[in-house]
C-alpha cells in the first residue's frame, strides 16, 4: 500500500463515519457546529496518530492474551494527555466537547486500528494511518458539522449568512441522526458512482 | 337479537336475485361427462368401461380408499370412454364419457312424490346406504358425508348442526330446497340424527331468507320438536361450519381441530335432502340444485341439475353466455372457483353458476398496505391477513405458523375489505400449503 | 506473531507498559499543571474584567464568599487605586431551562449593573442561550441599570425585562441569577460600610 | 408447535462428542457478525461459543456436523434474571435501604459489593440444580 | 421523591440515546429482534449500576484524596474493563450452564460509551434536581445512572421494534440498513423531545 | 370462444378503497375547514392551500425523479397530510413554514421509509413537531390573522386557552382569575371563540367530522375514546384533587388538540396498531402522556408528541396485543 | 511529586489486576473461532445466496474448514475456481464439477401459444399454478409470472417481454438452483454448459398426447420418436409423449433438431447453419 493510499483511504474507501459506522456517539453529539466538529475530530486524530505510533511500537513484545489491555492502557494514557493539553491550552473547546474528549478512549475506531492496522506494521506506516484515518474522522465531523450549523443556524463556522434563526432542530438531537442518515445516503450514492467507473 | 358468530365477518350485499324462480328440471344432455373425482379425498375408481350400458342411478365407480365416495350414472346410455379430461381449473381428471340414450332409471329408485317418514334403517345400515349411494356435503367441500357422521374412536357428537345459512351472496338453492321441500330435509335431519346417535339438532338460516325460515319452522312445529330452527344474523360467513357452531352452541373449534372436537357435526340442508333421497328413496346421489344467476343475466333460475353436464351445455340452454359477462363461478362470489375451462361439467357439488362483469369482480390494481387493519378487523379467525400476507411474500414459514396461518378458512372476508387491494387471500392460500408441507416434514414427538 | 502468553509475561509487560504510561501521564500532568490553572485563572480575570471597572488589585486573590439564601456567592472586589470601585459577582440560578446558569455580574459602587457575562449554561442554543452577549442583545439591556429602579424580571411577570422570544424560562432564570448577585452585592457593600465605620 | 416463538436458536458446529456431552461450537451470526468492526470492538470481547449439551444418546452425531441448539427464551430470560436481574435488585435495594442511615458511602459500597458476592456464592452452591434447568436441546438440520 | 424525578429525568428527559448521544453503536448495530434486544439491556443494566457503583467510590475515595483526578479516564476503563470481565467469570466459574444460557443473548457490549460516559457523568456533573445543586451521592448516582441504562433498554427495545417492523416493509433501497435506522432514531428523538421540561 | 377472466376467490370486492377513504377523511375536514376560514380568512385558506399543493408536489417530485417509483398522488393521502398539517399550523403563520413542514412530512416522515402504509410515524405530525422544535416562535403565535367576515377574537385574542392557563398559572393567579380575565366559557370552545391552531378552533365542527368518519366507517371509535377518556380521567383525578390549580376534565378536552388529534391523526391506520385490544392502550397511552406534557412539560400541549411517542411503541403493541385467534386453544401439533 | 508516585502506583496496581484477570479469562475461553474461517469466507463470492445448502457463505466457510474432504461441499457461485481456492487454502482435494447453467425448457410464447383466458389474481406463478392450469391451454407450459426472476439473486433470469418467457442470461447464470426450485411447474433445468456452451435441450414439458399438445401450442413436443430415432447416441428417452436428452450422452450433433417436426428442440451457441432448412425458433430470435 502506497503512502499516500494510507492518508487517503480514510477520506472514502475506509471512511470510519460512513462506511465503519464507528464512534457515532462523538459523531452525533459535538457536530452542533463545524468549528466544534473540527475540534473533535482533530482530538480524535491527535489520539489517532500518538495511540498507533505507541501500540506500533510495542506490539511485538506484547504476549497475545494482553494485547487489548496493553492497548487501552496506552490509549488511555494518550488520552489524558489530550485531556490535560486541552485544558491547558484550549479550555473553551474542551469544555464545549466536555465528556466526549475522554470517551475517545472507547472509540472504537481507535481500538480498532490499533488492533487492525498498529499492531501489525511499521510505526510510520501506523502514524500514517492514523492521519489518514483521522483526516477521513475529521473531514466528515467537519461536513456534518457544517450542514448542522448552516440548517440550524443559518451560519457556517460562525458566520451569519442570513438574518434569522435557521431551524432548530437541527442543532439538536433530532437533526444530528437526520442529517448524518442522509449525508450517508448521499456519501454511498457518490461512493457507489465512484467504484463502478 | 338473532344469534351471529363472534369475531369478524362482513356485509356483502346478498344480491339474492334468483330467490323466487322455482326450482325447474334441467332437459336432458346429449352427453354426459363424469368426473371421477367429485368429493374431497381419493378419486372413484371407474367400474365401467366402453361400450358398457348405463342406467341413471347406476354405480359406475367406486369409493378408493377412506375418503372417497361411489358415484353413480346421471343418464342412461352408452359408455363412450372413460378418459382425462380438464375440470373446471383446466386439471387433467378422470372422466367417464356416457352418450345419452332416453331416460331410463335402476328400478330400485323410489321416483313417486310421496313424502317416506318413517325411518327403518338403523344407524349401521343408514350410514351404509348413505355411502353406498355417494352422498357428499353439498356445503360446498364435498367432504363425503357418511365419513362425517362417523366419528372418529374417542370422539362423541352431541349436536347436530345443519347449514341452511347460505350466507354466499346469489346463491339461493339452498333457500329454495328450504322452501320447496321443507319435510324432507327435515326427515333428512332425523335421519343423521339417528346416524349419529345425538338428540339435539339445529337448523341455522340467515335473516335475509324470512320465507325459508317461516316454511322450516312450520313444518318443524308439526312433529320435528326436536329439530330447532334458529334464525342467524345475515352476516359473511354464518355458514362456515366454525362460525356456525360458534353462532348456535357458542362453542368454539380449537386451532387445528376438527367440530367434532366441540361435539359438534354440521351439514348442509342439501346435504340433509341428498340423505333423505338415499335413505327413504333408495336415490344415489347424482343430481342438485343449480342456481345459474347474474345481474347481467335477464333470467334468473334454479335448476335441478344432473352430475355431467358441460358449462358450454348449461350456458347453451339458458341462451347463450351474456355479453358483458367476463366471468363464469361455479359457486358463489366469495368461495366459488372461477371455469377456467368451458368444457368442464358439473359435479356433485355444484350449488351455483354465477355470472359476472368485468366491472363487478376484476381486481384493482394492488397499492401499498395502509394498514388499516379492515383485513384483521374482517378475519373471522381473528387471523392478522396483512402480517401473513408480508410474511408470506418475505418467506418466512416459521412465523407464519406462529401467527396461525393454518386456521385460515380461506373465507375471503380480508381481501374483500382490503381498500388496497391487496391480493392477501392469494398469497395466504399459498403459504398454507408450504406451512402444511413443513409441518407435516417435522417428527412427531 | 505476538508472544506466547504466560503469567509471568503477562504480568511483566503490563506492569511495564503501566509503569511507562504513568510515568508519562505524571510528566504530563507536572507539566500541564501551571498552564491549566493560569488558563483557569485566565477565564476568571477576563471575565471579572469584562464586567467591573477597571482595576488594579487581583480580584481573584482578593476574593471572599457570601452566603445569600443558603447558598455560597464568590465575590471578587475590584480595587482601583486603594479604593474600592465595584465588585463582580460570581452568580447562579438553577431555574434555567437546560439546569444551571451561572453568571458574572459587576455591578459599580452605586449598584449600577455595569456587565455581565454567562460564565456556564446549557440553554438550548437558538433559544435560551441568546442570553449569551453577541448572540442577541438580551443581557445588554441590564447595562447602566440600576435595580432599585429597574425591576430584575421579565415583563410578563410584572417586571422591566424583555424577555427573549420563546424564551421565559431562560430570560427568568437570568433575572433570577441576577437578583441574588444584587442581594450579594448589597451585603458586601453594607459590610463595606460596617467595615469602613468600624475602622474609623 | 409455534417454535420459534418461545425459543431461540442457534447454528453450531460439533466440535466435540464423548459419552456424555456433545459439544457444539457456536456459529455467531448474532449481533456482532453484521458490525464491520466485530474483531475492533470491546475492550475484551473475546466470549466463547462452546455449549456442551448433554446427549441423550438417542441420535447420533459425528464431528464437523451442523445442528441446531435449541433453548427455550425462558430459560434463556430465567438465566438473565439469576445472573443479572436479582443482583441488580439486591444492590439498588440494599443502596437505597444503607443511605438512609448515617452510613459512609465506602462503606455502603463495600458491604453492596460483598451482598453480591454472597449472592453469587449461593448461586454456585446452587449449581448443580441450575444445570439441570437450563438444558440445551439438539436438533439436526438436514444436511 | 426525589428518586422518582431522577428516575423521569434520566429515562425520558435525559434519554442517553436518543437526547445524550451515548452508546450509539450497540443502538445502531445491534439486532434487530426484540427478544435481544430487551435481554442484552438486562445485561447492560446491572453492569451500568455495579460499574458506577465502583467508580463512584473509585472517584471519592480513591483519586480525589490522592490528588489524581486526572487519571479519572485510565482508571475508569480499566476499572470497568476488569469488572465485567469479572462478572463474566464468575458467572462462568459459578454455573457453566447458567453462562450458557445467558450466552444467547449475546453479546455483551463491556465497554462501549454509554458504560464510561455515565460513570464519568454521575462523578462530575452538578445536578439539582428539585433541591439545591449538589453533587451526586452514592444513592443518587447509581439510581441516576441504572435509569439511563433503563432509558437505553427502553431506546432499544422501542427501536428493536420500529426495525422488526422496517424489515417487513419495503424501504427505498438506497436507504436500506442504517440510515434508516439513523432517520428513524431522528424522528424518535424528535418525539422524546416532548418529555423536555418534565422535571 | 369468449377467454374468461379467471382469479382465485373472492370474486367480489368490497366498496372501500384507498382513495375512497381519503376523500372521506378529506370530506369529514371540511367543516372544520370551513369555521376556519370563516374566523381566519384568507390565511387559512393560503395555509390548506399550500400544504395540499406542496405535498403533493414534493411526494410526485420524489417518487418521479429520486425513488423513480410508482407515483402515488392519485390515492390522496399526501393531500390528507397538507391538509391536516395546515389544519395544525397557527393560523398566521407564514407560507414558508407550511412549505417546510410539508417537505419534512412528505419527503422525511413518509417517502424516506417508502411511501403510504411504510412510515413509522404520523407524516403530518413529524411536520408539526419538527416545526414546533425548530421554530418554537412562529409556532407559538397565536395572532388572529384579519378575516373577512368578522374582526378578530375577543379579548382573549391569540394564546390558546392552554397557554393561558399555564402563563396565568406561573404568575400565581388562581384559575378562576384566569377564567375571568379571559371570559372563558365552554360555549366559546365548541363554537371556536378560542385562540389555537387553525383546526382546532371549533370543537363541534371536529365531532360532525368525527361522526361522518364513524357512519362511514373509515374509523372506529376506539382510539379517540379511549383517548378522550384517559385524559378525561385523568385529568380528573388532578382536578378533584386540586381545582384551584387544575383544570376540569371538560376544559381539557375541548381545549388544545386533543380532539383533532385523537379524531384525525391518532386513527391514522399506518400508525396506528391494528388490533382493538392495541387501539385501546395505543389511546390510552396517547392520553396519558398529553397531560404529562401539558402539565408538567415546558410545551403547553402534548398531543402531538404523545402520539408520536405512541408511535414508536406501535410495532411492539402490534407483537404482543394480537387479536384473539378463534381457536384459542391451542390442540394436537 | 506526590502526584507522580501515585500515579505510577495506582496505574501498576490496576495493571496487574487487569493481566490477573485476563490470565484467567484467556484460561476459560480458550477456544477461538477459527481464523481460518474468516479467511475462507473472504474467498467465497459472498452472495449468501444457499446454493450450497448451506444458510449462508459463512456456514459455508465453517463447514470447510470443520470437514475432512470437500466432497460435499461446493459452491455453485465461486465455481471450480473458487474451490480450488478453497481447497488450496485448506490443503484439501476438491470435486470439480463439469459447470452447468439454468435451462428454461419452454418455448410457449404468445404466438405459439394462445391464450384461453385471463388471470386475474396476484401475478405469481405459485399462486397460479396452485388452483389452475393456467391462462393456455398447456397445462405445463410457463406461467409468465416470473417466480424464477424474483427467485434469482444474480439478475440472470429476466422476462422477455415479447415472448412472455424468462430467459436466462449465461454470463450471470451461477447454477445456483435457486429458480428451479421457484418454478412451480417444473420447467426450469440446471444442464452442463457444454463445450463452448453449446447445448441441445428439448424444449418442452408437455406430457400430453401429440394431438392435444400440438393444439395447445405450436412448437410443443409431440412425443413423435423420431428424435429418438435419429440420435445415434441414445441420448434421448420418450416418457409420457415427452422427449428428454440426457447432457451427459449428448454429443452435440444435431442431427434431432432439424428432425423434430414442431422444433421442439433447440440448439444454443451454434453457428448458424447454411440456411437449407427453417432455422429453429431460437436461431431465429
Ligand atoms: C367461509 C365459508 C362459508 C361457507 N358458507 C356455507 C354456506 O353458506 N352454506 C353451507 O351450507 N355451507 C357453507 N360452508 C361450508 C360449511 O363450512 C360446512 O362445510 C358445511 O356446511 C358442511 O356441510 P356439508 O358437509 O353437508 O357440506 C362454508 C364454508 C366456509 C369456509
Ligand atoms: C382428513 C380429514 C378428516 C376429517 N374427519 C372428519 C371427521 O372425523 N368428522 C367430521 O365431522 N368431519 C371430518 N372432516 C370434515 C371437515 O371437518 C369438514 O367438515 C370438511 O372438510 C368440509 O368443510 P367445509 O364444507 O366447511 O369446507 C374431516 C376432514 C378432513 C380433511
Ligand atoms: C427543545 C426545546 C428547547 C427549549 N429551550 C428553551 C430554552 O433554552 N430556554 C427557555 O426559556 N425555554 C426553552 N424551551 C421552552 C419553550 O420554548 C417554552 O415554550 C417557552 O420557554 C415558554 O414560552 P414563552 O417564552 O414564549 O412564554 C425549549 C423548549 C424545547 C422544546
Ligand atoms: C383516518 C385517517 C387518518 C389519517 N391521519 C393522518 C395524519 O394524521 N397524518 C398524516 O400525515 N396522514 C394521515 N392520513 C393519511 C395517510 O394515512 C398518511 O398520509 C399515511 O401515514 C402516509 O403513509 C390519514 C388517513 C386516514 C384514512
Ligand atoms: S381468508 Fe383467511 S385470513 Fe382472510 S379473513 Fe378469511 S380466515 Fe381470515
Ligand atoms: S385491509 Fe389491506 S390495506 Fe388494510 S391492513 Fe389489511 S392488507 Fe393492509
Ligand atoms: S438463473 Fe437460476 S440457477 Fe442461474 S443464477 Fe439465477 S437462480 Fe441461480
Ligand atoms: S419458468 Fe416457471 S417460475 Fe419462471 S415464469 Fe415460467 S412458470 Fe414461472
Ligand atoms: S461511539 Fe459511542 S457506542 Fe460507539
Amino acid at each position: 500500500m502506497s503512502k499516500l493510499n494510507l492518508i487517503t483511504k480514510g477520506l472514502i474507501k475506509d471512511n470510519p463515519i460512513f462506511v465503519l459506522v464507528l464512534g457515532m456517539c462523538p459523531t452525533l453529539a459535538t457536530t452542533t457546529s463545524a468549528v466544534n466538529g473540527l475540534g473533535m475530530g482533530i482530538a480524535t486524530t491527535f489520539v489517532l496518530i500518538f495511540s498507533n505510533v505507541l501500540i506500533s511500537l510495542v506490539a511485538k513484545q506484547v504476549p497475545d492474551k494482553v494485547r487489548i489491555p496493553v492497548y487501552i492502557v496506552l490509549i488511555a494514557a494518550v488520552v489524558t494527555v489530550l485531556q490535560l493539553l486541552m485544558q491547558a491550552y484550549t479550555p473553551g473547546l474542551y469544555q464545549t466537547l466536555g465528556i466526549f474528549i475522554p470517551l475517545i478512549v472507547v472509540n472504537c475506531i481507535v481500538l480498532g486500528r490499533a488492533e487492525a492496522f498498529a499492531s501489525k506494521n511499521t510505526v510510520l506506516d501506523s502514524a500514517l494511518d492514523g492521519i489518514g484515518i483521522g483526516l477521513g474522522f475529521t473531514l466528515s465531523l467537519t461536513v456534518l458539522g457544517a450542514v448542522r450549523e448552516l440548517l440550524g443556524t443559518a451560519s457556517i463556522f460562525g458566520m451569519k449568512l442570513i438574518d434569522g434563526d435557521g431551524m432548530l432542530a437541527f442543532v439538536l438531537a433530532p437533526g444530528a441522526f437526520m442529517v448524518l442518515g442522509y449525508l450517508m445516503v448521499l456519501f454511498n450514492m457518490y461512493k457507489s458512482k465512484f467504484t463502478d467507473k | 337479537m338473532s344469534k351471529t358468530f363472534s369475531i369478524g365477518g362482513i356485509h356483502p350485499h346478498d344480491n339474492k336475485i334468483s330467490k323466487d324462480a322455482a326450482i325447474e328440471n334441467f332437459p336432458l344432455v346429449e352427453t354426459a361427462y363424469i368426473s371421477m373425482s367429485q368429493h374431497l379425498g381419493a378419486p372413484a375408481e371407474p367400474i365401467v368401461a366402453k361400450g358398457d350400458k348405463v342406467k341413471v342411478g347406476q354405480l359406475i365407480a367406486k369409493a378408493s380408499g377412506f375418503i372417497s365416495a361411489n358415484i353413480h350414472s346421471s343418464v342412461s346410455g352408452t359408455v363412450r370412454s372413460v378418459e382425462m379430461l380438464p375440470d373446471l381449473a383446466g386439471n387433467p381428471v378422470q372422466h367417464v364419457i356416457i352418450d345419452v340414450e332416453g331416460d331410463e332409471w335402476i328400478d330400485t329408485i323410489d321416483r313417486s312424490n310421496d313424502i317416506v317418514k318413517d325411518i327403518k334403517l338403523g344407524k349401521e345400515e343408514i350410514i351404509k346406504r348413505i355411502a353406498e349411494c355417494g352422498v357428499v356435503g353439498l356445503g360446498g367441500a364435498a367432504f363425503p358425508t357418511h365419513i362425517k357422521l362417523t366419528p372418529p374412536p374417542g370422539k362423541v357428537a352431541d349436536v347436530l348442526l345443519i347449514n341452511g345459512s347460505e350466507c354466499e351472496p346469489y346463491l339461493t338453492s339452498d333457500y329454495r330446497i328450504m322452501l320447496e321441500n321443507p319435510e324432507e330435509i327435515l326427515i333428512g335431519v332425523r335421519i343423521m340424527m339417528k346416524a349419529l346417535g345425538v338428540s339435539k339438532a339445529y337448523v341455522g338460516i340467515e335473516e335475509n331468507k324470512p320465507k325459508a325460515i317461516k316454511s322450516m319452522k312450520g313444518v318443524a312445529d308439526k312433529g320435528y320438536t326436536d329439530i330447532k330452527i334458529v334464525p342467524l344474523k345475515k352476516r359473511y360467513p354464518q355458514g362456515g361450519e366454525k362460525q356456525l357452531i360458534d353462532a348456535v352452541t357458542g362453542r368454539r373449534v380449537p386451532s387445528m381441530g376438527l367440530p367434532i372436537d366441540t361435539g359438534a357435526v354440521v351439514q348442509n340442508v342439501g346435504t340433509a335432502l341428498a340423505v333423505y333421497e338415499a335413505v327413504q328413496k333408495n336415490k344415489p346421489l347424482f343430481d342438485g340444485i343449480v342456481t345459474v344467476t347474474g345481474k347481467c343475466m335477464t333470467e334468473q333460475r334454479n335448476f335441478r341439475l344432473r352430475v355431467g353436464t358441460t358449462f358450454d351445455t348449461m350456458m347453451f340452454a339458458i341462451g347463450g353466455f351474456p355479453k358483458d359477462a367476463v366471468k363464469l363461478i361455479s359457486g358463489g362470489p366469495m368461495m366459488g372457483k372461477a371455469v377456467a375451462c368451458m368444457d368442464a361439467a358439473s359435479v356433485k357439488s355444484t350449488s351455483g353458476l354465477l355470472l359476472l362483469t368485468e366491472e363487478e369482480t376484476k381486481r384493482g390494481p394492488e397499492r401499498n398496505c395502509i394498514r388499516c387493519a379492515k383485513c384483521v378487523e374482517a378475519c373471522p379467525m381473528g387471523l392478522q391477513p396483512y402480517l401473513l400476507n408480508r410474511l408470506a411474500r418475505v418467506n418466512r414459514m416459521e412465523e407464519l405458523e406462529e401467527n396461525m396461518v393454518q386456521d385460515c378458512i380461506e373465507c375471503g372476508c380480508c381481501l374483500y375489505s382490503c381498500p388496497a387491494n391487496i391480493p392477501l387471500l392469494d398469497t395466504i392460500r399459498l403459504s398454507k400449503a408450504k406451512v402444511l408441507k413443513i409441518m407435516r416434514g417435522r417428527p412427531k414427538k | 506473531m505476538a508472544r506466547e502468553s504466560t503469567l509471568k509475561n503477562m504480568v511483566v509487560v503490563l506492569m511495564l507498559i503501566c509503569l511507562a504510561s504513568s510515568a508519562l501521564l505524571g510528566g504530563a500532568y507536572v507539566l500541564t499543571k501551571e498552564p491549566i490553572e493560569a488558563a483557569q485563572l485566565a477565564k476568571i480575570n477576563q471575565s471579572i474584567a469584562g464586567v467591573v471597572p477597571p482595576f488594579d488589585n487581583d480580584p481573584n486573590g482578593d476574593s471572599f464568599t457570601k452566603e445569600y439564601n443558603g447558598a455560597n456567592y464568590k465575590v471578587y472586589p475590584a480595587v482601583k487605586d486603594g479604593e474600592t470601585v465595584g465588585y463582580a459577582v460570581e452568580t447562579f440560578s438553577n431555574a434555567g431551562f437546560g439546569g444551571r446558569v451561572s453568571l458574572m455580574v459587576g455591578f459599580s459602587m452605586d449598584g449600577t449593573i455595569i456587565n455581565t457575562v454567562v460564565l456556564n449554561h446549557s440553554e438550548t442554543p437558538g433559544l435560551g442561550d441568546k442570553m449569551v452577549a453577541g448572540k442577541s442583545n438580551f443581557s445588554l439591556q441590564f447595562n447602566g441599570k440600576n435595580p432599585d429602579e429597574f425591576k430584575l424580571s421579565v415583563k410578563k411577570d410584572g417586571g422591566d425585562v424583555d424577555a427573549i422570544t420563546a424564551s421565559t424560562i431562560s430570560s427568568r432564570a437570568f433575572c433570577g441569577a441576577m437578583t441574588s448577585a444584587y442581594e450579594v452585592f448589597k451585603l458586601c457593600v453594607a459590610d463595606k460600610t460596617e467595615k469602613e465605620a468600624v475602622n474609623e | 408447535m409455534s417454535k420459534k416463538d418461545d425459543t431461540v436458536e442457534h447454528e453450531g458446529i460439533v466440535i466435540d462428542v464423548d459419552q456424555n456431552f456433545v459439544s457444539v461450537e457456536i456459529l455467531r451470526q448474532s449481533a456482532c457478525s453484521s458490525c464491520g468492526a466485530k474483531g475492533m470492538c470491546s475492550a475484551a470481547d473475546s466470549e466463547s461459543g462452546v455449549i456442551q449439551v448433554p446427549a441423550n444418546g438417542f441420535e447420533l452425531y459425528e464431528k464437523g456436523e451442523r445442528v441446531k441448539v435449541v433453548l427455550k427464551k425462558s430459560l434463556g430470560f430465567k438465566a438473565l434474571w439469576i445472573s443479572y436481574l436479582i443482583p441488580l435488585i439486591i444492590l439498588l435495594i440494599l443502596l437505597l435501604f444503607l443511605s438512609t442511615f448515617k452510613i459512609s458511602e465506602i462503606l455502603i459500597g463495600l458491604s453492596i459489593i460483598g451482598a453480591l458476592a454472597f449472592y453469587f456464592l449461593i448461586i454456585y452452591f446452587l449449581k448443580d440444580r441450575i444445570k439441570k434447568e437450563f438444558v440445551f436441546t439438539l436438533e439436526k438440520l438436514d444436511k | 421523591m426525589e428518586y422518582i424525578i431522577i428516575i423521569i429525568a434520566a429515562v425520558f428527559v435525559n434519554n442517553v440515546l436518543l437526547s445524550q448521544f451515548l452508546g450509539i453503536c450497540p443502538f445502531l448495530g445491534v439486532s434487530n429482534k426484540i427478544s435481544t434486544a430487551a435481554g442484552m439491556s438486562g445485561a447492560v443494566v446491572f453492569v451500568i449500576a455495579l460499574s458506577t457503583l465502583v467508580t463512584y467510590l473509585l472517584q471519592y475515595y480513591v483519586l480525589i484524596p490522592l490528588g489524581i483526578e486526572f487519571m479519572q479516564t485510565v482508571a475508569f476503563i480499566l476499572v470497568i474493563a476488569a469488572l465485567v470481565q469479572m462478572v463474566e467469570i464468575i458467572l462462568k466459574k459459578i454455573s457453566p450452564s447458567l453462562y450458557q444460557a445467558l450466552g444467547i443473548f449475546l453479546p455483551l457490549i463491556t465497554t462501549n460509551c454509554c458504560v464510561l460516559g455515565l460513570a464519568i457523568i454521575v462523578v462530575s456533573k452538578e445536578f439539582a434536581f428539585g433541591g439545591d445543586p449538589h453533587m451526586l451521592n452514592l444513592a443518587e448516582a447509581v439510581v441516576y445512572s441504572t435509569a439511563s441504562a433503563v432509558g437505553f433498554g427502553l431506546a432499544m427495545v422501542l427501536f428493536a421494534g420500529l426495525r422488526e417492523q422496517l424489515e417487513l416493509n419495503n424501504v427505498p433501497r438506497a436507504f436500506k440498513g442504517t440510515p434508516i435506522a439513523l432517520i428513524t432514531a431522528s424522528i424518535l428523538a424528535l418525539a422524546f423531545m416532548g418529555f423536555a421540561g418534565l422535571v | 370462444m369468449k377467454k374468461l377472466l379467471v382469479s382465485p376467490a373472492p370474486h367480489i370486492h368490497g366498496p372501500q378503497t384507498t382513495k375512497s377513504l381519503m376523500r372521506d377523511v378529506i370530506i369529514a375536514l371540511v367543516p372544520s375547514l370551513l369555521v376556519s376560514i370563516y374566523f381566519f380568512g384568507f390565511s387559512a385558506i393560503k395555509l390548506a392551500l399550500v400544504g395540499v399543493v406542496t405535498c403533493v408536489a414534493v411526494e410526485y417530485v420524489i417518487q418521479r425523479y429520486l425513488i423513480k417509483c410508482t407515483v402515488t398522488i392519485g390515492d390522496y393521502s399526501a393531500a390528507v397530510t397538507g391538509l391536516l398539517l395546515a389544519l395544525n399550523l397557527p393560523p398566521n403563520s407564514p407560507w414558508w413554514l407550511m412549505l417546510i413542514g410539508s417537505i419534512v412530512a412528505i419527503g422525511v416522515a413518509k417517502l424516506t421509509f417508502g411511501g403510504l402504509g411504510q412510515n413509522l410515524f404520523n407524516p403530518a405530525l413529524v411536520g408539526r413537531v419538527f416545526l414546533l422544535v425548530s421554530f418554537p416562535v412562529l409556532m407559538t403565535d397565536w395572532t388572529i390573522p384579519a378575516s373577512w367576515f368578522r374582526e378578530g377574537i375577543d379579548a382573549s385574542s391569540g394564546a390558546t386557552a392552554l397557554s393561558i392557563v399555564k402563563e396565568g398559572l406561573a404568575q400565581g393567579l388562581t384559575l378562576d382569575q384566569i377564567f375571568q380575565n379571559h371570559n372563558f366559557s365552554y360555549m366559546q370552545m365548541l363554537f371556536s371563540k378560542i385562540g389555537g391552531s387553525v383546526g382546532e378552533v371549533s370543537a363541534l365542527a371536529l365531532i360532525i367530522g368525527f361522526a361522518y368518519l364513524l357512519y362511514r366507517r373509515v374509523i372506529t371509535a376506539h382510539i379517540p375514546l379511549s383517548i378522550i377518556v384517559t385524559v378525561a380521567l385523568f385529568t380528573g383525578i388532578f382536578w378533584v384533587v386540586n381545582p384551584e390549580h387544575y383544570t376540569d376534565p371538560l376544559f381539557n378536552i375541548l381545549s388544545g388538540g386533543i380532539l383533532l388529534g385523537s379524531i384525525f391523526m391518532a386513527t391514522d391506520y399506518v400508525t396506528s396498531p391494528m388490533s382493538k385490544k392495541g387501539m385501546v392502550l395505543y389511546g390510552v397511552g396517547i392520553g396519558i402522556i398529553t397531560v404529562l406534557i401539558r402539565y408538567f412539560g415546558s410545551y403547553p400541549e402534548g398531543i402531538s408528541f404523545a402520539i408520536l411517542i405512541m408511535n414508536a411503541f406501535v410495532p411492539l403493541i402490534n407483537k404482543y396485543m394480537k387479536p384473539a385467534y378463534f381457536g384459542k386453544e391451542v390442540k394436537n401439533g | 511529586m506526590n502526584t507522580v508516585l501515585f500515579t505510577i502506583l495506582s496505574l501498576s496496581i490496576l495493571g496487574i489486576l487487569l493481566a490477573l484477570i485476563l490470565y484467567f479469562v484467556a484460561q476459560k475461553f480458550k477456544v477461538e473461532e477459527d481464523p481460518r474461517i474468516d479467511d475462507v469466507q473472504a474467498i467465497l463470492p459472498g452472495a449468501n445466496c444457499g446454493g450450497c445448502g448451506f444458510a449462508g457463505c459463512r456456514a459455508f466457510a465453517e463447514s470447510c474448514v470443520k470437514a475432512e474432504t470437500l466432497e460435499k461441499n461446493f459452491c455453485p457461485v465461486g465455481g471450480n475456481e473458487v474451490m480450488k481456492q478453497v481447497a488450496q487454502y485448506l490443503g484439501m482435494e476438491m470435486a470439480e464439477k463439469t459447470p452447468q447453467v439454468a435451462v428454461v425448457r419452454c418455448n410457449g410464447n404468445c404466438d405459439n401459444r394462445p391464450k384461453t383466458n385471463n388471470y386475474d389474481g396476484f401475478s405469481s406463478c405459485a399462486v397460479m399454478s396452485s388452483f389452475y392450469s393456467g391462462d393456455t391451454a398447456c397445462k405445463y407450459g410457463c406461467l409468465g409470472h416470473g417466480d424464477c426472476v424474483l427467485a434469482c439473486q444474480f439478475d440472470a433470469i429476466k422476462m422477455d417481454p415479447r415472448t412472455g418467457l424468462p430467459e436466462v442470461d449465461e454470463s450471470k447464470c451461477t447454477a445456483c438452483g435457486a429458480c428451479v426450485k421457484a418454478c412451480p411447474k417444473m420447467i426450469i433445468e440446471l444442464r452442463n454448459k457444454g463445450i463452448k456452451n453449446r447445448r441441445i435441450f428439448v424444449s418442452c414439458v408437455n406430457k400430453d398426447k401429440g394431438g392435444i399438445a400440438k393444439k395447445a401450442c405450436a412448437v410443443a413436443c409431440i412425443g413423435c420418436t423420431k428424435c429418438q430415432k435419429v440420435c445415434a447416441y441414445d441420448a434421448i428417452t420418450i416418457t409420457s409423449n415427452l422427449a428428454y436428452i440426457d447432457y451427459n450422452k449428448c454429443k452435440l450433433c444435431r442431427k434431432c433438431v432439424v428432425e423434430c417436426p414442431t422444433h421442439a428442440i433447440w440448439e444454443v451457441n451454434f453457428p448458424v447453419r447454411v440456411p437449407k432448412k427453417e432455422t429453429s425458433p431460437l436461431v431465429e430470435q
